[in-house]
């Protein structure tokens, strides 16, 4: 990794993988992903609308907290961020906790709106910073949200996930993540020591392509600014390149 | 009816009785922290307390005050700070009767207790552990599609909902602003305790510009003025969250002797001034 | 997109296409007059006609105009001047497939529409004719309770909804005040066109007393400027029903002659300047 | 009748029947329940509200329209008022029309909220001038709303009737009227002559006891003002004394 942070890369990449939407939610806790949306925006030429919960100047909902939830079911969200303490290879997540229910070992604060708006959003991108087995593991111990359905009414779902390591796509038909690029600096064969699940590989894996320069100048500039509206210590961080290390806090809705 | 409306704080905490269905709003929308206090003071016990749709340090700090029997929220987190320690602690304990949501879903919930009607229909749920774990939700054909199974959800009506906002009128009309799920909650339940940072000579529901972000005084129980009263949680454009309190409530209530500290200190304290 | 929400009248009734689902808002709540001449000017056909949930003259017009083929209300009056005659001869000649509604069914359904569920429950309606002769409506076992039948009705998502309100922003932000039902409605519709009486500078979303009544610019297909875009019906405190016109208009209308009069009358007229 | 006029004394029978109510609302096009509403108010001191339709000082709707059918879902409003162009013996009413569906031949505006505030507010009032054959007819030619249901949620339904002629209340277990007082200078054969129905009555029916002076001076004084902002020609005819006659449109929702 060179002229870029970790950070910077994985924003450029979110930025990449909302192009074409006409509104992208942003959920709570999410400094990263509601970067990566706002650089989305500042690419589309007026083309797309960002929001951000928490914000006040990226966040036009006037209906109290439940239109998030209803603009997902009117089809109006096109793209949305979750999280998990836990994924599994089928893109089932654990917002709720490990070792046994309702009597958690160990217990994360829950679901949230992951139970619904995972059925309804179709370009759900799971972000979760740490690629970790403890992370990425075969079955999740609670299904906050299924990453498929059957005989259900289900226009959302997973559509690719984003890590410290590497991002994926989720194949619909298969049920089934495939790499799509690993970062720079890292290897396949960390990839898959790091994921307790199987998942599709092609022979040869390119690596994700950092942000080049006109990109990395809206981050630190103008993006930074309107983060820090909602994110002020991250947009501190974000300013200072070549920041390796970010809080590892699940997105969540 | 009017003259008995206005109370102070602790008059107005004492309208939650114990083993009531107690509904609170998340920390953006207005969390009546100074009357929790009075709550906590006064050792309420058994509720059934609903976040709308998730908790924070108000729900944390009732469950580890063992004021809480039955617990139903989409998630309890204290934001940047981190898990809710005597939240998780609890679950460890096994001493909540815990029933895990969906944001959409309580709002659906409260939206149908809002409107009479006993249940409502939600997308999503199927397939997941929450609706596997909640006995009370139901899936049923969709009556208009064929092979459309659909999660229907209970209303829910609070014997009592509880929070803070910036503004009430001298007639019991409450301005809410965007938080529009403070209405919802107030409709939906038979009782609605206020506080308020102030309360205006105008009416309220006079002023086109605000009347439809107003609570009508119909739906509202008591109010009592409390300054600063969300605090150490924010409100609105008001005043933002006091970072120093709540960390160091995400600090000491790691441990149970930290908790009974921090409650201590907190019980102390006086009312903030403005 | 935001350059091309803002168009004239005419560009604004033109997205109402022939046989579109369209709806409406009631007499009190800002009825688009201006657009529906423009609609009639056109000769729209074979809409499905939804007023939320009843309607007057505007209903009155476009069934008269041969516009409508299916009309879903809870009532069409002009209030102290008397039903609507085009309506009543309609009904007459068998010509409209009607639909009679009641008022909280339209708003349900339209609640339903805007929370992307497929139904929703309804107390009141069996044992009316009402419910009867809804071949779309159905009853079915509350799920959480022995025997306790209920009616549920089929979402509403029109294609299409139109009404008039007193300001927009240059984002395409409408402040819609007290009528609540016009958000509803916009959420419910797949495109939403608004007649304003004027445009502000300011950003409507920006201003936190108002933010609670405003319809966000995402729901907004197009705005146009109308001015008197209500009258002959009244907006709000803004100006007051045109009595003359609407008395005109009921008596004119009792016979088929008399309303083409009153439409050659109306169409020939220029807009009026506020 | 002697010292006030018909409006005067309906509006005095409709503050009656809502003694002990906590809350009013009052439909559209209904300006004698509407000024009754407001008496009952100014009488019962300061513990009943009263909210009437199209008025803007009395109404505290802030939630739409849908707000008054949730409120009488909720168990929020006491009493209210419905019409019918056709009223029968069991409190069946109809506001479509006569001779057919739905291809009636005669068409009125339709059945409102009735469909649903029937069956919600514990005491509705039947309001209807008129009192013909005409319209207090054997059986309504479309049931708008049913005065009666069984094994269905019903808190609510029809409390009493008040005509030009007659006061009837409503008998829940016999579901028939029952004839309670008639209006000075009318009788009970009068009242039967104009009834297409059989109802209750007892040997002596008494009179229907009209304002004192008190309440004739708050009806002329500060219920005319505070009706004239919502029904203002109403409101001028209310001020002439001994006017007999008065608009007969049916109340509606």
């Amino acid at each position: 990794m060179s002229g870029f942070s970790r950070t910077e890369l994985l924003v450029a990449v979110i930025a990449r993988l909302l192009r074409g939407c006409n509104h992208v939610a942003v959920g709570a806790s999410s400094p990263i992903p509601g970067s990566g949306a706002l650089l989305a925006r500042s690419l589309s030429e007026g083309q797309m609308r960002v929001s951000v919960l928490g914000s006040q100047r990226n966040n036009f909902f006037t209906n109290g907290g439940v239109e998030l939830f209803d603009l997902a079911a009117e089809g109006r969200i096109d793209a949305f961020f979750l999280g998990g303490g836990q994924i599994d290879g089928r893109g089932n997540i654990n917002l709720v906790g490990t070792g046994g229910y309702p009597r958690s070992e160990v217990r994360w604060p829950g679901s949230f709106g992951s139970a619904y708006m995972y059925f309804l959003v179709p370009r759900v991108i799971l972000f979760r910073e740490e690629h970790t087995r403890r992370v990425m593991v075969p079955q999740v111990d609670f299904v906050s949200a299924p990453g498929s359905s059957e005989g259900v009414h289900r226009p959302g779902g997973p559509f690719a996930m984003l890590t410290a390591l590497a991002l994926f796509y989720f194949d619909r038909e298969r049920r089934r993540f495939r790499l799509a690029s690993v970062h720079p600096g890292h290897s396949v064969e960390e990839v898959r020591d790091n994921t307790g699940f199987e998942f599709d590989c092609a022979a040869i894996v390119p690596e994700t392509p950092g942000p080049d320069e006109t990109i990395l100048t809206r981050i630190r500039g103008p993006i930074r600014e309107e983060i820090a509206e909602v994110y002020p210590r991250f947009a501190a961080k974000l300013a200072a390149p070549r920041d390796p290390s970010q809080p590892a806090a699940p997105p969540v809705v | 009816m009017t003259n008995k409306m206005f109370a102070t704080v602790a008059e107005l905490a004492g309208c939650v009785h114990n083993g009531s269905k107690l509904a609170v709003p998340k920390d953006l929308s207005g969390v009546a922290m100074q009357a929790t206090r009075e709550l906590v003071r006064r050792g309420v016990r058994d509720l059934h307390l609903v976040c709308v749709p998730t908790g924070g340090i108000q729900a944390d700090i009732l469950i580890g005050s063992d004021a809480v029997r039955t617990l139903e929220t989409s998630a309890i987190s204290l934001g940047e700070f981190g898990s809710g320690p005597r939240f998780a602690e609890a679950i460890r304990a096994g001493t909540l009767m815990m029933r895990d949501a969906t944001c959409p879903a309580v709002y659906a919930a409260l939206q149908a207790g809002e409107k009479g009607i006993p249940f409502i229909a939600l997308r999503g749920l199927i397939g997941s552990d929450v609706m596997k774990h909640r006995s009370d939700w139901k899936v049923i054909d969709n009556p208009f599609a064929a092979n459309d199974p659909i999660a229907v959800v209970p209303a829910i009506q609070p014997d009592v909902c509880m929070f803070h906002a910036p503004l009430a009128d001298r007639s019991g009309n409450v301005f809410v602003g965007r938080q529009r799920e403070l209405i919802t909650m107030a409709h939906a339940s038979r009782e609605t305790l206020v506080t308020v940072e102030a309360i205006t000579n105008a009416n309220l529901i006079d002023d086109d510009a605000r009347a439809g972000a107003v609570l009508p005084a119909i739906y509202v129980s008591h109010i009592a003025v409390a300054k600063r009263g969300a605090q150490p949680l924010a409100l609105g454009n008001l005043y933002p969250d006091d970072e120093a309190t709540l960390a160091r409530y995400a600090m000491l209530s790691r441990t149970s002797d930290g908790f009974r500290q921090f409650l201590e200190e907190w019980l102390s304290q006086d009312l903030v001034e403005a």
